[in-house]
Formats: structure tokens, C-alpha cells, sequence
């Protein structure tokens, strides 16, 4: 195990940032964003979470697919620019966890998504473990806990002058080894580990069966997806904010004969999201959107990847402007079925 | 030193006042610099705010909208509703970081060929000082 | 003397009772502490554990519009009305609609209540250091109660920023008063941060705001929260002309926030939802803000937040400055 | 993506000098959504436009671009091409690339980036275009001429003659305007009143003709073929039904006052007509002047009124009427001489203007005939006339001429020599612009039979010294200064438009130039129409002209009148607001600002599914909308969207103009 003093944390980052883009947790405007950094003293600690999730990092809400030059005589396609290094601080245990989560999704069988791969490839996340977790976290509902290291390729365990540095991947072992002189070697510190791993949440456990997604297969007119669909506004917050979410739109933008093919993110619960051809649209009314939100999280996801898409980050939680709570529906659906 | 900088101007002009007073310009060969492109508008009440912003975002340096004297327009109002949007447009245009400079807008009649020329170059010459206008502006 | 939560109860059966409404919405405590929620109540026994208290709370107006028939179907006989709680700044909300002729008036049941100010939870804890366990408000200040020590708060530094500037303390009309009126205390304008940013050279303002719109996500809360934004279908879900291109770059976020301004110029009541629900915490209010107070400046309109029959923009003045 | 056609016109050398128009048609040979793009040397040609229909038919295109002179002129040619063609007329678009570009860029290399540029901005619109067609909307056959000139007077009788219903509006209490008030005219030196009073008999019997004189039009509404006008019909205090025009009232009144239709020059009783042969010849009494109204005494009309047909209590009322076509005769007044401070700004009684000589000169009027100075009513021995007062006057921002000074005071000089052969007549001109039939000769002879001194320079100064009036000025020919003292000065002053002109603009929402001339639609195409479809314009309301020239626009105009009545119903312009009743949620924000009121909310019933919803919207009154736009920008959800100039067509144009 090895220690990193705080104060040499952005001389680090510095050297790193030689050949990598570092995307750290800086504070703008009263809000805690992981953001690409060039001064390496906005590096902030005082946060819970990110407004964003580090899925902005690998999985970015507007990514360039392709070019295209001079489309009406002879259409030339120029693939985008080969992705650089990318470092992400600062990350949270869950946020990390959740890009293993997408690593199913985009890289797990047959056919994987090479945008994606390439940025995870060329993508390393140094986690710092949750201090003190506040009352929408509930990542121990999920085998998680503050001090996990799923996901993470180093976890910093910070105490109060400096870190504890456990490497998880070879990546993580590659990078402390190219920059030994910031860290020092004090032998094996279980004990501080330990303290974050069993630090429990304020919200306590949700305790998800292990069956849920079989009792909820079929649920589909179940009352309770119309109680709280007619709260949801039916706006993107909850999914764009989710680390865990990663639905996409591919679009054209044309600029007279050129142009270029993009993909953004979209949203089960916009009202457009669904709609097909000849204008039908399978799910018209808020009552199917939401209820397709929690299906996927906790049925669809669960019976593909055999794992619930939900890290307990509790960002949509705390976003959504109404209070629909992911948890509220688990110990619901939990007692009725 | 480089080729001097060409702006490209957009100028809304509503067809029964300013239009015609373009083409007064024309019929009397007054001369004005090529970087200003009209577009034909029915009336100035015409252009939405939203055609500006999107003239600057597709890459304009300047939009001027010309419309008819208050108590001439073809329409009767339109251009005092035009007015009230536009007073918004370029304070809130200003607010936001764009330059209020970069957006004019001017009463010239049909009569008056004279005076549309003179807009024409005093903005065409605004424009090329300010040089180009990079903010909210699309990256191809 | 019975607190306003057994009054509501009081009347929401009354009402039922005598069938005088098909649905109530008000509000009910959240999953999380202290966070209320909206409560749809179709009967008495589901209106039995909504609640009010003085803490932040969403807005109900924009639920009338999916509840409630469409305009055309005219007005519906006493048992198919629909109440709703409404504090002042909801009456503009609800305003707007009627304005907008989205609902009719007669349609619904505006059950009001008084209020000066809702307490802003963020506040009290970063006041308290961490995140409160119990918060207990009386009548002049909110008592704290963290972990190891407890702060008594004056309601005056904990109160929320859009109601320190709140234009209208209770509703103006409303079928039912549960509390006698309070003292209108008229708050006066407070525009500086506006100013602030406008003495800000152009190339700061650029910076400040291209820095708040690249962190927009662009997930369309404000615009889902607004009243004023009711458009059956919005213009940013219209794919042909495309107004906005789907992909987040900064041209875009431009143009997306700048649509969202005037489509609301002059029809904002200055509620401040949007500013609450955005996901970034992006300074919404100063967008909307800059064009209430231009509106009131240059067409002295005397208060731009409350809906008039006609907008702003939608007539005129022969006398309209011309200098700019 | 559309077959479209792109033909760039040459125009001669008027486009080809500053636009390389080969290059253009080249380049839009291989834009997205060209099929055919060529060059001619003059598109508006016959030839030219059978390339075009030939073009259409053989490779059945969908959409046209004609990138030439100004759409104002030549857009209705190329359409109707087209629609020869089999292709809607609303599928071509002109790109203006003589008016706008080649005639105002001098380098060649931008003129020709910024054609080829707009070509491809109008290429973009057309593919956003779509088919409209004209709706019919039903007329009212009856015209309002607004003013008893001349000029209102010949148009009212030509649409008369015609059989359309006539509304003659007058602000004065009779008819016959400033040519009633001419002693002689010119050329031929016939007395304007034997010419005249025929013409105001006519009008004045004539039953398709309703005179409605003492009154103005107050507010105008509606759109051509339906108008709607208020017409204040002002108090003339006499009953004029009842009065049998004995004028023993005009006789028995004791106050006299100031007339203004002899210009200052005679007087006229408190309840008097203007002239004798005024039609409708009946008495209208001045109120400012009138005893009774001063102070509630007098009332000798009434007792001498053998039918008792003074009214006192006379209220004004309003008229409403119903109108097809509004023809403006507006007519002209001259230059108060208060305004020019070089001639003594109307300090001295001698010093009159054109009119103020007229009235002298006039058999009927205050001096039956004989040319007396008005201060102390002697013959004058010796009358200075000066040309171009106020004309041609860039200090005085009036650079234009009057057009009619130059003959009228030829005319004055050639009257007073006849009557005082020894007098001598001394012209002061810059030059003299005799250009009708005729004119040069009616000069020539004023100067050579009847020795009318011609002296080429402007007079400096007027000024009175010891009784006499001295002028001062130069003649440039001998280059002497010149120092005359005259017993009389006429100032030829300029014509301006009558001074309630500018406020009947903006009621008639019909353009004013910089000097308060109706704007007409096209200078040497449309001179007798304005710029608003329905109103016409007729005489000196247009500009500076002598009669001639007054009597044969007004022709014109009544001539258009009649072509517009001659048929059942108008074709209406398609290119107006259209709703899409899907995005339209019935917020009915557009509403107030239709300055037409062409919009109303409506229930509309929508099946989704198997149930019908019932749902309002807003929707438009074809007829009443012109097409100007503003309630699409009201719109936030963009439902309201005008054909023909829609937000896509304007979003595309934008877009290319910007590559």
C-alpha cells in the first residue's frame, strides 16, 4: 500500500496531465462538476457527488461519430480523431462501479461499441473513497459500500494529511509505478480500508430480493406505476444525471454538403422517445414512461446482465424535482408482491 | 498584412418598405460593399428573434433588420411589434455576450435609396472593425 | 388553535363529501427527510395524510393540465372540478393557464393559503455544518438539530432566495381561505445580481454564460416545470424545421436557452422553479430576470410577473423608446 | 429532394458587367437539388421565357429559381410562365441579383460570390416550397375618391359613367379644388372655371355620384375589395336639403371675414358659399367667425331664411361605408410665403404668391378681374415674378421642382400685360421648363409679343424701402447685379401636399415620401397605384403636375377601378398564415396581434384512436389575412407558420447565406 500526500495531489496531476487530459472535480459557481482541468489547483474535496457521473467522461452526452465532406458529387467519410489519454479524479466508488455496468452494455458479447471501447481503453479512474455519505445514498443496498473498488483502477482512502493508495488494476499499479517518487511504500493498512468499507448509510439498507425482477415481470398494469407517473413531470433529469443510463439518439448535422454524424444522449421519459413511424407511439401517457424506467432498472436489466442497473448514487434521487425515489418503488413493489 | 477581413451580413428586409428601397439603391447605382446578403421578409414584424440568434450561430458577423417608418408599415403595426422584439433581442443578446453592435436595426422607406446604401456601408464598416463574431457561433 | 394541515383536512372532506370536486392535489411528506411531494387525492382517506408546513415545496399549477379536460370541453359540472393548494406564487402559475386558455376557471377549486417565505433546507445545513436530523420550525426562526450540537436559525437567513423577492404573498382570488390574510408586504425589486452582470465587460458576461450553458445537460426540467411553458407540443421536440439540433455544443446550448427566454419574456411570474429543478443549479432566474426587468424598464409595465390579459410582446406603444 | 431549375439572367450588360453569370450557372449546375441550371441573355423576353416553360415541361421540374432583376418587377412574369407551364406559380422564387447586387458592388469577383450565395439561398427556399392557390374573395363594387379636385372629380365620373357607385369625399364645403380658384389657364389661356364648372355640374347631378363635401375620412379598415371606411361629415350649420340657394343670408349678414378660398385677397360673410358657381351651391356658415356662436346674439340668417333651414346645433356625425377601391386626389397647396424669410416671410401685403395673384386676376373674384396690389388697391406700373420659391432648394430640403410655376407665371406675366400694356414684367428663373404641347410657344410669345423681361438668376433679397418694394438679384447671362423696384412681387412658391395628406397616409396605411407625396407603386410602371393593393392614386397627391397631366392619371387610376370591379370576385394572395392544428394548443397569443383580426379560436374534434377529443385551436379568415407574418413569431410552438415566406423557407435561406 502505498501513501500520497494531499498537498503533492496536484503535482501529480500535472505530470499526468503531459500526456492525458485530466477530467477532475472542480467546484463552478456553487456546483461540484467533473470537468476537463487545466490549473491543477481547482482540484476541490468537498463534495458527496458530482453533478455528473464519470459516464460523461467515457460516454459523453454528444459524441462525433463520423464526418462527411461534399455529400451531392463525391461523398468522402472521415472517422474522428483518435481519442487522447483520459485521466478521471476524483470519481466516487458507485460512479465507478456503474461503468462496469456499462461495460456490459457496451463491450460484453459479440458485438461491442468501439467508441466506447477505445475511451475506456485510454481511460483511467482514480476513485477517492466517500467520507461521509449524506441522505440520498444508499450504495450498501447494492453489495457497494463508501469504500468500494469496483470498477476503480486506484482508490485513494483519504485520512486526514494524506491518502492511502491501493491500486486495483494493472493500470492502476502501471501509473503508480511511472510516478513512485509522489508516493511512499508504508506497508499493508487494513484497518483504514476496512473503516470505509463497512461505513453504513445514513438511508440504511433497501435490501433488494434477489427475485425482484421475477416478481416484476408481468407488472405491467400495476397501480403504482400510475400513482407515481402522475407526479413525473416527464423531464430527462432522472436519466441524464443516472451513471447507469445509456440510451442514445444518433442524428445528422448537415452544413449545406457537409456535415457530421453525432450521438447524444436521449431519454425514456421524453414524450418523443418512443414515437415511430405514422406517428404511433407506444407509450403515450407518463404512466408507461416511468413505468419502463423501473422495469429496465430492476427487471429488463437484471434478467440480461444478471445484475440490477442501479448503483444507490442517489442522483435521481436528489435531482428529480418530485421525488420519485428509486427506493420507494424496490420496498414498494418489495411488500406488495 | 492579411486580406482584410470580409463580414458576412445578414439583412432582414421587409418587402414593401426596405426591399424596394434596395432596389431604389440599385436603380441609382449607389455603391455599398458585397458583404451584405438580403433576405426578402413580407414585413420587419416577420423576423422572429430566433432568426437572429440563428444567423449568428450559423456563422453571421452582423444582422441588420430594416423595416418601414412607425405609421407607414404596409401591415399598420408590424414593425412597432418589431420594435418591442427587437429593443429585447439586442439587450438580451448584449446580456448574454454577444456584441449589441453586431445587430442594428433601421427605418428606411422605399423612398429613401440613399439612406439604405449609407446603413449599408456604415454597418458593412462596424462589422469589419469588430472583426468576426466567434461567440455562440457553430464549430463545423 | 387547529394548524393548517387539520384546516386543509377539514375542508377537503367537506368537499368530497358533498361531492364538490373529483380530485385533490396537495402535498405529503417524501421518501427523503424533509423533502414534501405532490399528493393526488381522489377521496378523503388518500387526502388524510397530505400535510403543510414551511418547507420547500414543488409546484402543482402544470399537474391541472393533464388532469383537467381541454378548454373545449367547457366547463364541467361541480363534481368533475379538480382543487389544488395554492399559495401565491402557485396563483400566478395557475394564472398563466387561465390566461393561456389551457384551463378555465371555473374548472377548478383553489383551496388558498398564506405564506411568507418556505424554508431552504441546503441553507440550515451548511448554516449547521452538516446534514440536519431534525428540523422543527416556530414562529420567528428554525431550530437545527445535527449529530452533536443544535443552531437556532432567524427564518430570515434560511428563507428561500425566490421568496425573498416573492410578488405575491397568497392568492388574489381563491374559493377557500384556510388562514385570515396576512400583511401583504410589498418586497421591492431586487435586480443587482442582474446589474452586476451587466456592468461585467462583454467578454466576461460571454465566458460566464457559455461556462453555465456547456454544464446544461440539456434534460428540459425547466422547461417541463414552467406553466408558462404549456405548448401542446414544444418546439425542441419538432424535427422539422429543426429549431435545435439535438447535439449539446455550445452554439446549441446557446440557442436552446435563448428560445426558452423569450418564449417565456414577459409570461415569467418569477416563480423560481426553474431555477430549482435545474439538475446543475444553472442561474435560470438571471436569464428570465434580464427580460422581466427590461420589460418593465422599456414598456413600463409596472410588474411583468403577474399574467395580463394581453403579453407584452403581444401589443404595443406609439410611444415605445426608440433609442438603442 | 426536388427537380429544380436554376436560370440566371444576363439582363444585357445590367447583370453580366459586375456578375461573372457563366461562373454562376456553372457552379449551381452540381448544388444538391439543381437539375438544370442555365444563363440567358434577357429571361424576361418572350424567347427567354419559352426556355423556361420548355425547360419545366421537358424534365418536369418541381421548383424554379430565376435569378434576375428585383421580384418587384418581374416575379408575377415568371410566375405566370411557370404556371403556363403546368407548374404552380408559387414554386419559383426570384434571387435579386441586378438591383441588389450587380448594380451596387463594383468588384466583380464579390459581386459574383454573393450571386452565386443568394442563388443557392433561393435554391434552398424553393425546396422548402409548396403549392398554394389563390382564394376567391367577394368584392363591393363602389369606389371612395377622397378629394374634389380636378383630378378626384374626373375619376369620379369616369367610374360613374361606368356604373359603379361613387363616394366623392371633399374637405372643403364645395367642390372644384385649386383649379376653381384659377383665373385663366395655360396654355391656351381659357378661363378654368368655363372649363370647370361643366365637369362640377356633372358630378354634381350625376346619380351614381354621392357628394359628400365639409367632411374627411377618419379611419379605414379592412383589406381591397372590403373596406370599411368612417367618413366625418363636418357641421355645416344650414340644412342643405331644405335651402333652395337664394342666398338672402349670404346678403343680410353682418360679419365679414377673411376668405380662404380667395387666399386672404377678398372677404366673404360669416354664412356665405365660396364662389358662384360652386357646387353644392348652398351656404355654410364659419363658426369661429359667426356672431350667433361669439356670442348668442344676431341670428339675422334665420330671419331672413324664407325656409328656416339654419341649424345651429348642427351636430358632425360619422358615416360608415362599405368600399371596394379608394382612389387618394389628395391635391396640392403651395408654400405658405411666411416660410421664405428671403422674400420678407409675408411681412409685406405686396409680396403675394401664385394663387394670391390668380384670385386678382379672376373675374370672380374680389377685384372682378382687374390686377390691383392688394395694399392699397392701386394699379401696379411694375410686378417683379420670381421663379423657384422654395423649388429646387436643398437648404430648405425641397430639392424637387414644382413642375407648373414656370407656365402659370409666364401665364400671370402675359395677363397683366394685356391689361396694362405700359407695365413692365420682370421674370426672375433659373430655367424655364416648358415641356407639354404647346408650352414652349405660349413662353416664347409671352416674351416676344407681350415683352415680358426674362432675367436668368435668383433673387436675393425682397425688402420694402420708403413705399416701394425693392428686389435684389443678379442676372447671370450679363453677370450684373440687379436692382428693380416693383409695385408688386409674385413668388412663384413651391407645391407641397395638402397638409392633412401625411395623417390620410397612415389612416389609409399608404406610404408618404420624404416630402409628404403618396408613394406610388412603381415610378414609371404603377405611377396611379400605391403601394396598398386597392388604393390608387390620382393628380398632385403623387406629385407636382398641371392639369393635363392630372386629368389623364386620373383616368388611369379610374381605368384601374374599373378593370379591378369589372370582375365578380378578387383573386386573393395565397401567401398567407396557415395553422397546424396538431402542434396548435389554443393559447390564442397570436390573436392580438392580427393588425387584420383574421384570427378567431375555433373547437375543433380529433380522433385519436377510438375516442374524439375536442380540442381548440386557433384558425385564420383567409380573406382578411395579408400575409405579414407577425403572428408566426408570437407563436412559441411555431403552429402558425405563413405559406410563402414560412419559418423554413426563411431558416433555409439563412442557413446557406451563412455556409
Amino acid at each position: 500500500m502505498n501513501k500520497l500526500l494531499r498537498s503533492n495531489v496536484s503535482c501529480l496531476l500535472k505530470k499526468l496531465s503531459e500526456h492525458t487530459e485530466i477530467y477532475a472535480s472542480t467546484e463552478e459557481d456553487g456546483v461540484c462538476i467533473l470537468a476537463k482541468l487545466d490549473n491543477y489547483e481547482e482540484w476541490t474535496m468537498n463534495y458527496v457527488r458530482t453533478a455528473n457521473s464519470v459516464k460523461d467522461v467515457f460516454f459523453p452526452q454528444n459524441e462525433e461519430i463520423m464526418k462527411y465532406k461534399d455529400a451531392s458529387s463525391d461523398l468522402k467519410i472521415e472517422a474522428p480523431k483518435p481519442f487522447k489519454e483520459r485521466i478521471a479524479f476524483g470519481v466516487r466508488p458507485c460512479d465507478a462501479a456503474a461503468m462496469l455496468l456499462l461495460d456490459d452494455v457496451f463491450l460484453k458479447g459479440e458485438f461491442y461499441d468501439s467508441y466506447y471501447k477505445e475511451r475506456r481503453e485510454k481511460g483511467t479512474i482514480i476513485t477517492i473513497a466517500c467520507e461521509k455519505p449524506d441522505q440520498h445514498c444508499f450504495c450498501t443496498s447494492f453489495d457497494l459500500s463508501p469504500g468500494a473498488t469496483e470498477g476503480s483502477d486506484i482508490v485513494l482512502y483519504p485520512t486526514e494529511d494524506f491518502f492511502l493508495v491501493v491500486e486495483v488494476t494493472e493500470k492502476g499499479k502501471k501509473l503508480i509505478k511511472d510516478n513512485a517518487e509522489l508516493f511512499e511504500d508504508i506497508g499493508a493498512k487494513p484497518e483504514i480500508v476496512d473503516s470505509y468499507k463497512n461505513m453504513r448509510t445514513v438511508l440504511g439498507d433497501v435490501c433488494i430480493p434477489n427475485d425482484l425482477n421475477e416478481k416484476l415481470k408481468g407488472e405491467f398494469d400495476n397501480s403504482y406505476w400510475k400513482k407515481i407517473a402522475r407526479r413525473c413531470l416527464g423531464c430527462g433529469n432522472c436519466t441524464f444525471v443516472c451513471p447507469t443510463c445509456h440510451c442514445f439518439a444518433v442524428c445528422d448535422v448537415a452544413r449545406g454538403c457537409d456535415g457530421k454524424r453525432a450521438r447524444t444522449w436521449d431519454s425514456c421519459k421524453f414524450q418523443d422517445f418512443f414515437l415511430m413511424a405514422g406517428d404511433h407511439n407506444p407509450r403515450p401517457t407518463q404512466i408507461e414512461r416511468t413505468r419502463q424506467r423501473f422495469m429496465h432498472k430492476l427487471n429488463y436489466f437484471k434478467e440480461k446482465y444478471d445484475k440490477y442497473q442501479c448503483i444507490g448514487c442517489g442522483r435521481c434521487v436528489e435531482k428529480c424535482p418530485v421525488g420519485v425515489h428509486i427506493a420507494d418503488v424496490i420496498t414498494h413493489m418489495k411488500e406488495e408482491l | 498584412m492579411s486580406v482584410k477581413f470580409k463580414p458576412n451580413i445578414i439583412c432582414f428586409a421587409c418587402n414593401w418598405c426596405s426591399y424596394t428601397g434596395a432596389d431604389m439603391a440599385g436603380t441609382s447605382r449607389m455603391k455599398y460593399p458585397a458583404t451584405i446578403k438580403i433576405i426578402r421578409v413580407p414585413c420587419s414584424g416577420r423576423v422572429n428573434p430566433t432568426f437572429i440568434m440563428k444567423a449568428y450561430q450559423k456563422g453571421a458577423d452582423g444582422v441588420l433588420i430594416a423595416g418601414c417608418h412607425p405609421g407607414d408599415c404596409h401591415y399598420n403595426s408590424g414593425n412597432y411589434f418589431a420594435k418591442r422584439r427587437f429593443l429585447l433581442a439586442t439587450r438580451f443578446m448584449n446580456y448574454i455576450g454577444i456584441d449589441a453592435k453586431r445587430l442594428r436595426m433601421e427605418w428606411i422607406s422605399a423612398a429613401e435609396g440613399v439612406k439604405f446604401a449609407r446603413v449599408m456601408a456604415e454597418f458593412s464598416e462596424t462589422i469589419s472593425e469588430l472583426g468576426p463574431n466567434w461567440r455562440a457561433r457553430e464549430e463545423v | 388553535m387547529m394548524t393548517m394541515t387539520e384546516k386543509m383536512r377539514e375542508q377537503v372532506k367537506e368537499l368530497f363529501v358533498n361531492n364538490e370536486i373529483k380530485l385533490f392535489i396537495g402535498f405529503e411528506k417524501g421518501f427523503t427527510k424533509f423533502s414534501r411531494i405532490p399528493a393526488f387525492a381522489e377521496n378523503y382517506d388518500e387526502a388524510k395524510k397530505m400535510i403543510i408546513d414551511e418547507f420547500e415545496t414543488p409546484f402543482l399549477a402544470k399537474y391541472l393540465i393533464r388532469e383537467l379536460e381541454e378548454v373545449a370541453a367547457g366547463i364541467v359540472e361541480k363534481s368533475e372540478r379538480v382543487a389544488i393548494l395554492t399559495r401565491g406564487c402557485d396563483y400566478l402559475g395557475i394564472r398563466r393557464l387561465i390566461v393561456d386558455n389551457i384551463i378555465l376557471r371555473e374548472n377548478i377549486v383553489i383551496v388558498g393559503i398564506p405564506c411568507d417565505g418556505l424554508i431552504d433546507v441546503k441553507k440550515a445545513n451548511k448554516l449547521l455544518g452538516e446534514e440536519a436530523r431534525e428540523i422543527t420550525i416556530d414562529e420567528e426562526n428554525v431550530i437545527a438539530k445535527g449529530k452533536t450540537e443544535n443552531k437556532i436559525i432567524s427564518k430570515a437567513e434560511v428563507v428561500l432566495d425566490r421568496c425573498r423577492q416573492c410578488i405575491m404573498c397568497e392568492p388574489k382570488e381563491s374559493d377557500i381561505m384556510l388562514a385570515e390574510k396576512t400583511a401583504n408586504v410589498k418586497k421591492n425589486k431586487d435586480y443587482s445580481k442582474i446589474e452586476e452582470i451587466e456592468k461585467m465587460s462583454a467578454k466576461e458576461r460571454y465566458e460566464f454564460w457559455s461556462r453555465q450553458f456547456e454544464r446544461c445537460i440539456r434534460c428540459f426540467a425547466c422547461r417541463d416545470a414552467c406553466t408558462a411553458c404549456n405548448c401542446r407540443k414544444c418546439i425542441f421536440d419538432i424535427t422539422e424545421p429543426e429549431m435545435l439540433e439535438k447535439t449539446v455544443a455550445t452554439s446549441e446550448q446557446f440557442m436552446f436557452h435563448f428560445i426558452r427566454a423569450f418564449h417565456v419574456a414577459g409570461r415569467c411570474s418569477a416563480c423560481g422553479e426553474c431555477e430549482r429543478v435545474c439538475p446543475v443549479d444553472i442561474p435560470l432566474g438571471l436569464l428570465n430576470g434580464k427580460l422581466r426587468k427590461d420589460i418593465e424598464f422599456l414598456f413600463n409595465v409596472e410588474e411583468a410577473g403577474i399574467p395580463s390579459e394581453i403579453e407584452p410582446l403581444g401589443e404595443f406603444k406609439l410611444d415605445d423608446p426608440d433609442e438603442w | 429532394m426536388k427537380k429544380i431549375g436554376v436560370f440566371v439572367c444576363w439582363c444585357g450588360l445590367n447583370i453580366s458587367s459586375t456578375v461573372d453569370v457563366g461562373k454562376a450557372s456553372e457552379e449551381l449546375k452540381n448544388y444538391p437539388g439543381v437539375f438544370y441550371a442555365d444563363d440567358y441573355k434577357y429571361l424576361c423576353s418572350d424567347p427567354g421565357q419559352e426556355l423556361i416553360k420548355k425547360t419545366i415541361i421537358d424534365n418536369k421540374l418541381e421548383g424554379i429559381v430565376v435569378a434576375a432583376c428585383s421580384p418587384n418587377m418581374h416575379e408575377s412574369t415568371f410566375r405566370a410562365a411557370a404556371e403556363a407551364a403546368g407548374l404552380n406559380p408559387y414554386r419559383v422564387e426570384i434571387t435579386n441579383i441586378r438591383e441588389q447586387t450587380s448594380w451596387v458592388h463594383s468588384n466583380k469577383e464579390d459581386a459574383t460570390i454573393k450571386a452565386i450565395q443568394l442563388i443557392k439561398a433561393t435554391v434552398e427556399k424553393v425546396k422548402k416550397s409548396e403549392d398554394l392557390f389563390p382564394q376567391q374573395i367577394p368584392l363591393t363594387k363602389k369606389v371612395l375618391v377622397i378629394g374634389g379636385g380636378i383630378s378626384g372629380m374626373t375619376v369620379a365620373l369616369e367610374v360613374a359613367e361606368a356604373g359603379y357607385p361613387v363616394i366623392l369625399v371633399e374637405k372643403e364645403p364645395q367642390i372644384g379644388g385649386n383649379m376653381a380658384k384659377l383665373s385663366e389657364t395655360f396654355p391656351t389661356l381659357d378661363c378654368a372655371s368655363c372649363i370647370l364648372t361643366p365637369k362640377t355640374a356633372e358630378v354634381g347631378r350625376h346619380s351614381n355620384i354621392t357628394l359628400m363635401t365639409n367632411s374627411e375620412v377618419v379611419e379605414s379598415s379592412g383589406y381591397f375589395g372590403n373596406f370599411t371606411v368612417k367618413i366625418k361629415r363636418k357641421p355645416t350649420f344650414v340644412d342643405w336639403e331644405k335651402c333652395i340657394g337664394c342666398m338672402l343670408c349670404q346678403e343680410k349678414c353682418p360679419k365679414k371675414t377673411n376668405s380662404d378660398f380667395e387666399h386672404g385677397m377678398g372677404k366673404r360673410k360669416a354664412i356665405s358659399v365660396a364662389f358662384p358657381q360652386a357646387i353644392p351651391y348652398r351656404p355654410i356658415i364659419n363658426e369661429k367667425e359667426c356672431i350667433y356662436f361669439k356670442t348668442g346674439k344676431c341670428k339675422m340668417c334665420v330671419k331672413v331664411c324664407p325656409v328656416d333651414c339654419i341649424e345651429f346645433e348642427q351636430l358632425e356625425n360619422i358615416v360608415e361605408e362599405n368600399i371596394g377601391a379608394i382612389v387618394v386626389a389628395s391635391g396640392y397647396e403651395l408654400l405658405p410665403k411666411e416660410k421664405l424669410s428671403e422674400y420678407g416671410q409675408g411681412k409685406y401685403a405686396d409680396v403675394i404668391d401664385g394663387m394670391q395673384f390668380e384670385r386678382i386676376a379672376s373675374a370672380s373674384g374680389p377685384t372682378e378681374g382687374v390686377i390691383r396690389r392688394p395694399s392699397d388697391g392701386k394699379i401696379p406700373q411694375s410686378i417683379v415674378f420670381i421663379q423657384c420659391a422654395g423649388s429646387r432648394d436643398n437648404q430648405k430640403d425641397r430639392p424637387y421642382c414644382s413642375k407648373i410655376c414656370c407656365m402659370y407665371t409666364a401665364k400671370h406675366a402675359m395677363l397683366y400685360k394685356h391689361q396694362v400694356h405700359d407695365g413692365t414684367a420682370t421674370v426672375f428663373y433659373m430655367d424655364i421648363r416648358a415641356g407639354g404641347k404647346g408650352y414652349e410657344e405660349f413662353v416664347q410669345r409671352a416674351i416676344e409679343d407681350d415683352h415680358v423681361l426674362y432675367l436668368r438668376g435668383r433673387v436675393a433679397r425682397v425688402y420694402e424701402e420708403d413705399g416701394k418694394l425693392v428686389v435684389l438679384g443678379v442676372d447671370t447671362l450679363s453677370s450684373e447685379q440687379v436692382r428693380i423696384e416693383a409695385d408688386l412681387v409674385v413668388l412663384a412658391t413651391a407645391v407641397i401636399p395638402s397638409e392633412k395628406a401625411k395623417v390620410l397616409g397612415q389612416t389609409l396605411k399608404v406610404g408618404t415620401d420624404a416630402y409628404g407625396f403618396f408613394n406610388e407603386a412603381h415610378p414609371k410602371l404603377r405611377p396611379v397605384e400605391s403601394m396598398t393593393k386597392g388604393v390608387f392614386l390620382a393628380g398632385c397627391a403623387q406629385a407636382p403636375r398641371d392639369i393635363p397631366e392630372t386629368v389623364s392619371q386620373a383616368t388611369g387610376a379610374a381605368a384601374k377601378v374599373i378593370t379591378m370591379f369589372s370582375k365578380n370576385h378578387l383573386v386573393s394572395d395565397p401567401q398567407v398564415a396557415k395553422v397546424n392544428e396538431k402542434i396548435c394548443v389554443g393559447c390564442l397569443q397570436c390573436e392580438p396581434i392580427c393588425p387584420y383580426k383574421a384570427i378567431e379560436p375555433e373547437t375543433i374534434e380529433v380522433r385519436i384512436g377510438h375516442t374524439v377529443e375536442k380540442r381548440q385551436v386557433a384558425t385564420i379568415n383567409k380573406g382578411l389575412c395579408q400575409g405579414c407574418g407577425a403572428c408566426s413569431v408570437a407563436c412559441r410552438s411555431g403552429a402558425m407558420n405563413l405559406s410563402g415566406f414560412s419559418n423554413e423557407q426563411i431558416l433555409e435561406e439563412l442557413k446557406a447565406l451563412c455556409l
